[in-house]
């Protein structure tokens, strides 16, 4: 694998481009393998290169129906933070923030990992006091939160509406560690590193269905380019958690939902960081090429559609338009959907199946991407040591039976609600 | 100037003036910008987006990459306008953009010089050392370049507006498919809407010398569109583009509604969203032409050839003087045909294919190169094109001056929107482009967006189509007939011309900067599938949605691969079709009208009073009322406690959500829902009722009336009322359909008042005398109906300030009058209104749970409530609230805080640590929920959920708040802080 | 609602809701009160009283005079074959009258308006920017009824004012 | 989207309110841990046509039960919830 640096793009440019290697080997499936990881996104490409560098397995494999990053990790809207409240989340997704920090030299890819700040706003005394409970369990946490009051935020955010709000601005809750990350770079990282150390990525090839040992247990997956056998099976497929659970026999306590994401023309730079509105449904960051890319609410019904409706779009505008009527002339020039697999508490589910020889990484409900470090990391380490990852100790599936729930909104066993 | 003498459907006689980078220019009513621009000689007018290459105008409609210009100024500044589509008004102000200092000296231009290291995913190798310095440089320096035109910063002053309309048939795109098929159905009865994005109808029937029925195809237009007029079933919509697909046959399109004045009329939306429910669509939407790949391909005054025969025939605009025409198809032929006929010399004809098509006869090549199977290896000049180098079927080269050069690599049908339901598109060999296959339900292409691109093919298609929607529709098709169409010159073939070898700077996506060579390159460094071309090159991410670069290179791709391009694919195009602004999507929801305003039937009384509002969901309500010489809101609101705990005081509570239910069954569904039992509940009596969710965990609580045997009076928190009324309603409706019981909301009928305090008795006595309110007679929890003045009112005795209080409601109607009789019965008790802040004081002085404590993450025994829960029948929850997570006895319980230092504040949201532990998330024992100053015991008192708490009371912990920078040692007490025993409540 | 010639706020009239009960039938509701009753969402009237289908078996009961008594009156009409709750307070209504009245409406109602689908006698509830409404067509002027909920009536008139403006 | 309310006819979805499947039934002894924890947490969550419960909260208040295929929104059946399986 040709090392990425200014030199060997300089050495590059003058023999026209001809030396550098494929991004990452087109790879043929094999019978049998170690470790088959079902979903070629940024999940399932960093367990597999977490599995080589981390724990030596290397004869592995991940299955991807279509093209990498063609899921999830390529429509959602680039956002990395940790400001999470409870103690079974704020872990974990620190421990994905730092690895996003060392992302780039340990990949020797730039996903361009900018850290500009993450702002919830706040518009009420109520929502004040959550946003310090949250702000504090962070800081307990040793993660960095700041709860500002109006002014500091006026001062970061001059243009939005401080005037004629019908919810006014009070002051909101900063990490200045969130911010955002370039999405499809971080599954090409991933690819070309993974590859590099032996992992096969293999595309255009779609799970049909599962093998069956005589115990019951799962020993390989059928494939629209033939059986593959291996000794463990990870699924980490998002949206279609269920579709691939139900192959084994399983219901999860999961729902796919449609949530669209935005972008709109390119504009000079205007907003700093990330902000998410506190009384609508809009969250807004702009991309290095100087688009505005936001979002809002999930449309809230089931769908494996990767579209959604007008409504939604009209829910988000209109959110947008009240926290900062300036975008009124921007212009929307894309809008597209993923599948989120909502959970029934609104956090993930890392843990084996009740099926011998299947792993779940699902219920990323539409966080998946921020997570994608920490959960190729603990999932490599469930699959390598059959034992949960401290931080993602309380992401178990029985947890809904024990009543353990990890509900950061509170809103119950009401997926479209978290 | 290069306005033609005749011609054009501008109107001459209305000159207009306008400006372009502060110089003044004069074009006429029916130019768009870049016909004006181009009349004026104007060539070069923005830079492109990596390169900073000079670039000019390329087509003549909603598809260009290149001439983005920032339209108006101040708060009205429209960055990214495409001039082609920008219609000229009198006193338009247009600027360039991305560019430093101007527009003819761009510094940026040096990325250049660089461009050897600037291909396609460069950034993804390097800015990766030292770290620290991409926030701190590289990033910065890239933002700053990046982006195109800049948004004003100031908020959008336009207003805009929404509509919905119903039609049998939408027919999107007026060209002559579009038109014959809304002819065919508006006389047919059919209700049917047109829309068109330009600002006259007609498509390429205004672009082209055509002949329809003996009137010239823009006349034939214009009769067609007159007859549509006057038929009240149709609909016409010029200005307005459709721009998604989405599900139950709706539609959403933008009306531009004042976009061609300088400022919107008083009262006018500056744009309009449709949102259309259509039975059948037909898109019309014609095809686009395709650019041809070449060196120097983006210099300004290389242009498509239909758009420089529509700046001849629609505009009266000779796009130059000298021409060389480049084409793959018969549409270059025509361009000539159409430059010689005004006049304008045609240096050279290139095509790429062996023979010279029959309309070729048609012109004078006397003093012409004509290059068969040749193509244009390079263009002469920068900032407008000098020259083309012409290399023939034989290899010779040889270049020729022109200072115009019109390319046409064939048609692509604009599909876009049918794909808009995820249906991939195929390609067709026979017509070598891509085709709608699979569409959205009573959704078909006509025309040449279905490749029928002769006007006679078109024309007939439309007719074809719109009958067919008549007959599914039951009703009989008029008589259609369009005879005698003078063809212009068709498109055979339609061969898709990939170039090889290709060296320098031949752009595939104009306005990103995507060359050939970032397609091999992509290609070689595996990013193979048409999405990670496009991701990694940015291929069809720019404002034009790859209209113009997808097919060429996704044929560039497929020749890198050894593919076909049917095997390649294409894009998907996702809504919207062309960008759309975000102000119009929000309509008039924004500012104060973002979300209803809700006002009790006391806001103005409250108003007049010095209330001080909050919003409570989106209720207005009076959070403390400011006397005279109050300058800090605590003093307001501890006077208004000890008011109302010393005297007397009222409070408006009319937000709660109030249910009538109903019905014989009404009491076994409460049962159901409530944890504790309602069945029971004597005529009379009001109880606290508590309800979970099926998961166990607490959903809301509230009182319940019973005024009948068959009639409950339920009320909720504010917050859960919808909440609450939708969870009945599945009850009754869903789980227990078989239970006769009813319910409707009367949170709206009801206007409510919370009297409190020792005096509150006397002040009701005093209002309404024939009542016996002794203790004894309207003991506590008692309910019933009276009069007041003849009104029917409603009289409870219940307390949440933890007083002798009653709840009285009477039709909101008379809300303020009853309020201002019981404020001059209070009079002589010194009654006070108090507000949100006060209840909210008084209720964590006597422990009460709100929503705070509930707030979906807490079950009853937390709260201490567990004893709620009935053991003696089945409720919503009932079973969930058994499993071990919510029954653990190591889970948090509701308890009392008090301060060690009575001077010290105690706050919500802060988390406590035992005494003297580090603090560190592995040492919390607890967290604040409400907190409040209790002027009735002078000091910060709080409630908590902590670990044990009901065994730890006495016992000194530490409250640490590190986002408000405060460490406060506190004592565990009991909730209960004023009256525990609750005699005032009983007294 | 200064500039909104066509609009006028209709004051004294008693309203109720009425919830047919388990088994009874729209005919039998409507043999207690005397007058043709809409199953689907309709508006009919007679004797004094008007009837908006609201559900399937609930309706908005309007009598033509403000009278404190009426719906206890109309409570006992029914006896036990529906449940019915005073409304009087819970509702503003408007009267909407003319051409633009039409083309307003179909500015904030998702629902066709076109004569061919909603003529006189026909009702709607529905949302009107984010606030809920309740409407029925009463002749072919075209004029209409609107009523709804009384906190939200300002924000409701805004919209009618910044939208009657463009009509 | 456009939704066929039984009673108020073609709306726009925005009118509507999604709970998720019809098919959990709620076990009527609450001694039954395990089926009413599959009742509350266990979903086909299927890529395909769908019994769902739509609640018409600014419309007529009913539940409706629609037939929806999930993977491209057609809408194939709906009916009031309380009226039962329709004939």
């Amino acid at each position: 694998m040709t090392h990425y640096s200014l030199f060997t793009l300089l050495r590059n440019a003058f023999s026209g481009h001809r030396h550098w290697d494929r991004a990452w080997r087109d790879a043929e499936p094999q019978e049998s393998y170690d470790v088959i990881i079902v979903g070629g996104g940024g999940h399932g490409l960093a367990t597999a290169y977490y599995l080589a560098k981390e724990h030596g397995i290397t004869n592995v494999a991940v299955l991807e129906k279509g093209w990498i990053g063609g899921g999830n990790a390529g429509r959602n809207t680039t956002i990395i933070r940790s400001n999470y409240g409870l103690p079974g989340n704020i872990p974990f997704y620190e421990w994905s923030m730092k690895l996003w920090e060392g992302m780039e030299q340990d990949l020797n890819y730039n996903t361009m990992v900018s850290q500009r700040g993450v702002l919830n706003l706040y518009h009420s005394d109520a929502q004040r006091d959550a946003y310090a409970r949250r702000g504090n369990m962070m800081r307990l946490h040793g993660v960095d939160a700041e709860l500002l009051g109006r002014d500091q935020v006026q001062a970061m955010a001059p243009f939005l509406d401080y005037e004629n709000a019908r919810f006014p601005i009070q002051g909101g809750l900063l990490q200045r560690r969130g911010g955002t990350a370039r999405h499809d770079a971080v599954v090409w990282g991933y690819a070309r590193g993974a590859s590099d150390r032996g992992v096969d990525i293999i595309q255009n090839c779609a799970v049909t269905g599962m093998l069956r040992g005589p115990d019951g247990s799962i020993t390989g997956v059928e494939t629209t380019r033939g059986p593959i056998r291996a000794k463990k099976v990870g699924l980490s497929v998002a949206g279609n958690s269920s579709r691939l659970a139900e192959m084994a026999g399983l219901r999860l306590p999961i729902e796919s939902h449609v949530l669209q994401a935005f972008v709109s023309e390119g504009l000079k730079p205007v907003i700093p960081g990330v902000i998410t509105f506190g009384a609508g449904h809009f969250y807004v960051s702009q991309s290095d090429k100087g688009g505005l890319v936001f979002g809002g609410d999930i449309d809230g019904y089931n769908s494996y559609a990767q579209r959604g409706n007008l409504p939604t779009v009209e829910d988000v505008c209109e959110g947008g338009m009240a926290l900062m009527p300036m975008i009124g002339r921007a212009r929307l020039l894309r809008s597209w959907g993923g599948i989120m697999d909502m959970s029934m508490d609104g956090s993930p589910i890392i843990d084996h199946a009740p099926v011998g020889g299947l792993y779940l990484n699902a219920g990323w409900c539409y966080g998946g991407f921020k997570a994608t470090p920490a959960a190729g990391w603990c999932f490599a380490h469930l699959l390598a040591t059959d034992q949960p990852h401290e931080t993602a100790a309380d992401f178990r599936l029985d947890r809904f039976a024990t009543g353990h729930v990890i509900d950061e909104k509170g809103q119950g066993a009401q997926p479209n609600l978290h | 100037m290069s306005r033609l003498n005749t011609g054009g459907l501008i109107d001459r006689a209305r000159p207009l003036k306008f400006t372009f980078d502060g110089k003044q220019y004069s074009g006429f009513e029916g130019d768009t910008l870049a016909a004006a621009l181009l009349a004026n000689d104007v060539r070069l007018v923005a830079r492109s987006f990596k390169y900073h290459r000079p670039r000019g105008i390329l087509t003549a409609g909603t598809e260009e990459p290149n001439a983005l210009v920032t339209l108006r100024e101040g708060a009205r500044a429209e960055p990214n306008s495409k001039a082609t589509a920008v219609p000229l008004y009198d006193g338009l102000v247009a600027s360039s953009q991305n560019r430093w200092p101007s527009l003819g000296f761009d510094l940026l231009a040096l990325n250049q010089l660089a461009s050897p290291i600037f291909v396609a995913g460069f950034y993804y190798k390097t800015f990766m050392r030292p770290a620290a310095l991409w926030e701190k440089l590289y990033e910065p320096l890239i933002r700053r370049a990046a982006g195109l035109g800049a948004l004003s910063g100031l908020p959008d002053p336009d207003s805009y507006d929404r509509k919905h309309a119903f039609c049998d048939l939408l027919v999107i795109g007026a060209g002559p498919a579009g038109l014959a098929a809304a002819l065919t159905a508006g006389r047919s009865g059919l209700r049917v809407i047109v829309a068109d994005d330009d600002m006259a109808m007609g498509g390429h029937l205004l672009k082209e010398r055509s002949e329809i029925a003996g009137a010239t195809g823009a006349d034939w237009a214009a009769g067609v569109v007159e007859e549509l007029a006057s038929y009240p079933n149709v609909t016409l919509l010029p200005r307005t583009g459709v721009f998604g697909v989405y599900d139950g046959h709706e539609y959403g399109a933008v009306e531009r509604v004042a976009d061609h004045l300088p400022e919107p009329l008083p009262g006018q939306p500056r744009q309009r969203l449709w949102k259309i429910v259509a039975k059948h669509a037909l898109l019309a939407s014609g095809a686009i032409e395709r650019p041809l790949i070449f060196p120097g391909n983006d210099r300004p005054g290389v242009m498509m050839a239909s758009a420089v025969s529509a700046y001849l025939n629609r505009f009266a605009v000779a796009p130059g003087k000298k021409a060389v025409i480049f084409t793959s198809c018969d549409t270059g032929w025509q361009t000539a045909l159409d430059l010689q006929a005004a006049g304008i010399g045609v240096a050279a004809v290139v095509d790429t294919r062996a023979q010279k098509p029959a309309l070729a006869d048609r012109l004078d090549l006397s003093d012409s190169v004509v290059a068969l199977q040749g193509a244009i290896v390079d263009i002469k000049g920068s900032k407008s094109v000098k020259g083309a180098t012409i290399r023939d079927g034989s290899g010779k080269e040889t270049t020729v001056a022109c200072d115009l050069v019109a390319m046409s690599g064939g048609w692509n049908p604009a599909i876009g929107l049918g794909s808009n339901f995820g249906n991939r598109p195929v390609w067709s060999e026979e017509l070598n482009a891509f085709l709608l296959d699979k569409t959205p339900p009573d959704f078909s292409s006509i025309g040449s967006a279905a490749g029928r691109m002769s006007l006679t093919s078109a024309l007939g298609d439309g007719i074809r189509a719109a009958t067919e929607v008549v007959q599914q529709m039951g009703k009989s098709p008029a008589e259609m007939a369009i005879a005698d169409v003078a063809e212009t010159g068709g498109t055979n073939e339609n061969m898709l011309w990939v170039p090889s070898g290709i060296e320098g700077k031949a752009f595939v996506d104009f306005q990103n900067d995507v060359t050939a060579s970032d397609i091999k390159l992509a290609a070689s460094e595996g990013f193979v599938s048409i999405e990670h071309l496009k991701r990694y090159t940015t291929m069809g991410m720019a404002t034009d949605q790859g209209k113009l670069s997808q097919i060429n290179g996704h044929g560039l791709l497929a020749e890198e691969t050894k593919k076909t391009i049917a095997e390649a694919g294409t894009i998907m195009s996702r809504p919207p079709y062309t960008p759309i602004a975000l102000g119009v999507v929000a309509g008039h929801h924004r500012g104060e009208h973002f979300r209803p305003v809700r006002h009790t039937a006391s806001h103005d009384w409250a108003a007049e009073n010095g209330a001080a509002f909050v919003d409570v969901g989106q209720w207005k309500r009076a959070q403390w009322f400011v006397q005279p010489g109050e300058t800090e809101w605590r003093t307001s609101v501890d006077r208004e406690v000890n008011a109302t705990r010393g005297g007397v005081g009222i409070c408006d509570v009319s937000t709660l959500g109030k249910i009538d239910v109903l019905g014989p069954d009404a009491a076994t569904l409460l049962d159901r829902l409530y944890a504790n039992m309602f069945s029971t509940l004597p005529v009379g009596r009001a109880r606290y009722g508590l309800m979970l969710r099926e998961d166990g965990f607490v959903m809301d609580d509230g009182t319940a009336t019973r005024f009948a045997e068959d009639k409950y009076y339920v009320t909720t928190t504010t917050a859960n009322a919808a909440r609450v009324m939708q969870h009945i309603d599945f009850a009754r409706q869903v789980i227990w359909p078989e239970l006769d019981v009813q319910a409707t909301s009367v949170t709206e009928q009801w206007a409510t008042y919370s009297i409190a305090g020792p005096q509150s008795r006397a002040v009701l006595q005093a209002l309404l005398p024939d009542i016996d309110l002794a203790n004894e007679a309207f003991k506590f929890m008692a309910a019933g109906e009276y009069r007041w003045r003849g009104t029917k009112i409603r009289l409870f005795r219940v307390s949440f300030s933890g007083e002798l209080a009653y709840e009285i409601s009477i039709g909101a109607n008379r809300g303020r009058q009853l309020l201002e009789a019981i404020m001059a019965a209070g009079a002589p008790f010194g009654i006070v209104p108090y507000g949100t802040e006060a209840l909210g004081v008084m209720r964590i002085e006597k422990g009460h749970p709100a929503g705070n404590e509930m707030n979906g993450q807490t079950t009853a025994g937390d709260l201490g409530m567990g004893r709620m829960l009935s053991t003696k029948k089945d409720f919503v929850g009932r079973a969930m609230a058994q499993r071990p997570g919510l029954t653990d006895p190591g889970r948090m319980s509701l308890v009392g805080l008090k301060p060690l230092d009575h001077a010290a504040t105690l706050r919500a949201g802060a988390h406590l640590l035992a005494k003297g532990a580090e603090p560190k998330a592995a040492n919390v024992q607890g967290r604040v929920t409400s907190a409040a100053f209790s002027p009735t015991l002078g000091h910060s008192i709080a409630l908590a959920l902590v670990t044990g708490g009901q065994e730890r009371i006495g016992e000194e912990m530490m409250l640490n708040d590190i986002v408000r920078g405060s460490d406060v040692p506190v004592e565990i007490c009991d909730a209960v802080f004023v009256d525990p025993a609750g005699e005032r409540l009983r007294g | 609602m200064d500039n909104v010639d066509f609009i006028s706020r209709r004051e004294n009239v008693s309203l109720a809701a009425v919830m047919a009960r388990k088994g009874v039938t729209a005919a039998d509701i409507g043999g207690a009160l005397a007058v043709e009753i809409p199953k689907a969402p309709a508006y009919r009237s007679g004797s004094g009283l008007g009837l908006v289908g609201t559900g399937p078996g609930t309706w908005l009961a309007l009598s033509e005079t403000l009278d404190n008594e009426w719906p206890s009156a109309l409570e006992a009409a029914l006896g036990s074959l529906a449940s019915v709750s005073d409304q009087s307070s819970g509702y503003a209504i408007y009267r909407l009258s003319g051409a633009n009245a039409r083309e307003l409406l179909q500015r904030g109602a998702a629902i066709d308006l076109d004569p061919l689908a909603f003529s006189a006698g026909s009702a709607a509830t529905t949302v009107i920017s984010h606030i809920g409404v309740t409407f029925w067509q009463v002749d072919d002027t075209p004029t209409y009824d609107l009523v709804v909920f009384r906190s939200m009536r300002e924000s409701l008139e805004h919209w009618f004012e910044s939208v009657a403006a463009s009509v | 989207m456009r939704i066929p309310c039984p009673y108020c006819g073609d709306r726009d979805s925005q009118e509507f309110v999604y709970r998720g499947d019809a098919a959990p039934v709620r076990p009527s002894d609450p001694a039954e841990e395990t089926e009413f924890f599959d009742y509350v947490y266990l979903r086909e969550n299927p890529a395909g046509p769908i019994d769902e419960l739509w609640y018409h909260a600014q419309g007529c208040r009913n539940w409706i039960t629609l037939t929806r295929d999930t993977r491209d929104h057609a809408i194939s059946a709906a009916r009031l919830t309380s009226e039962g399986k329709s004939a």
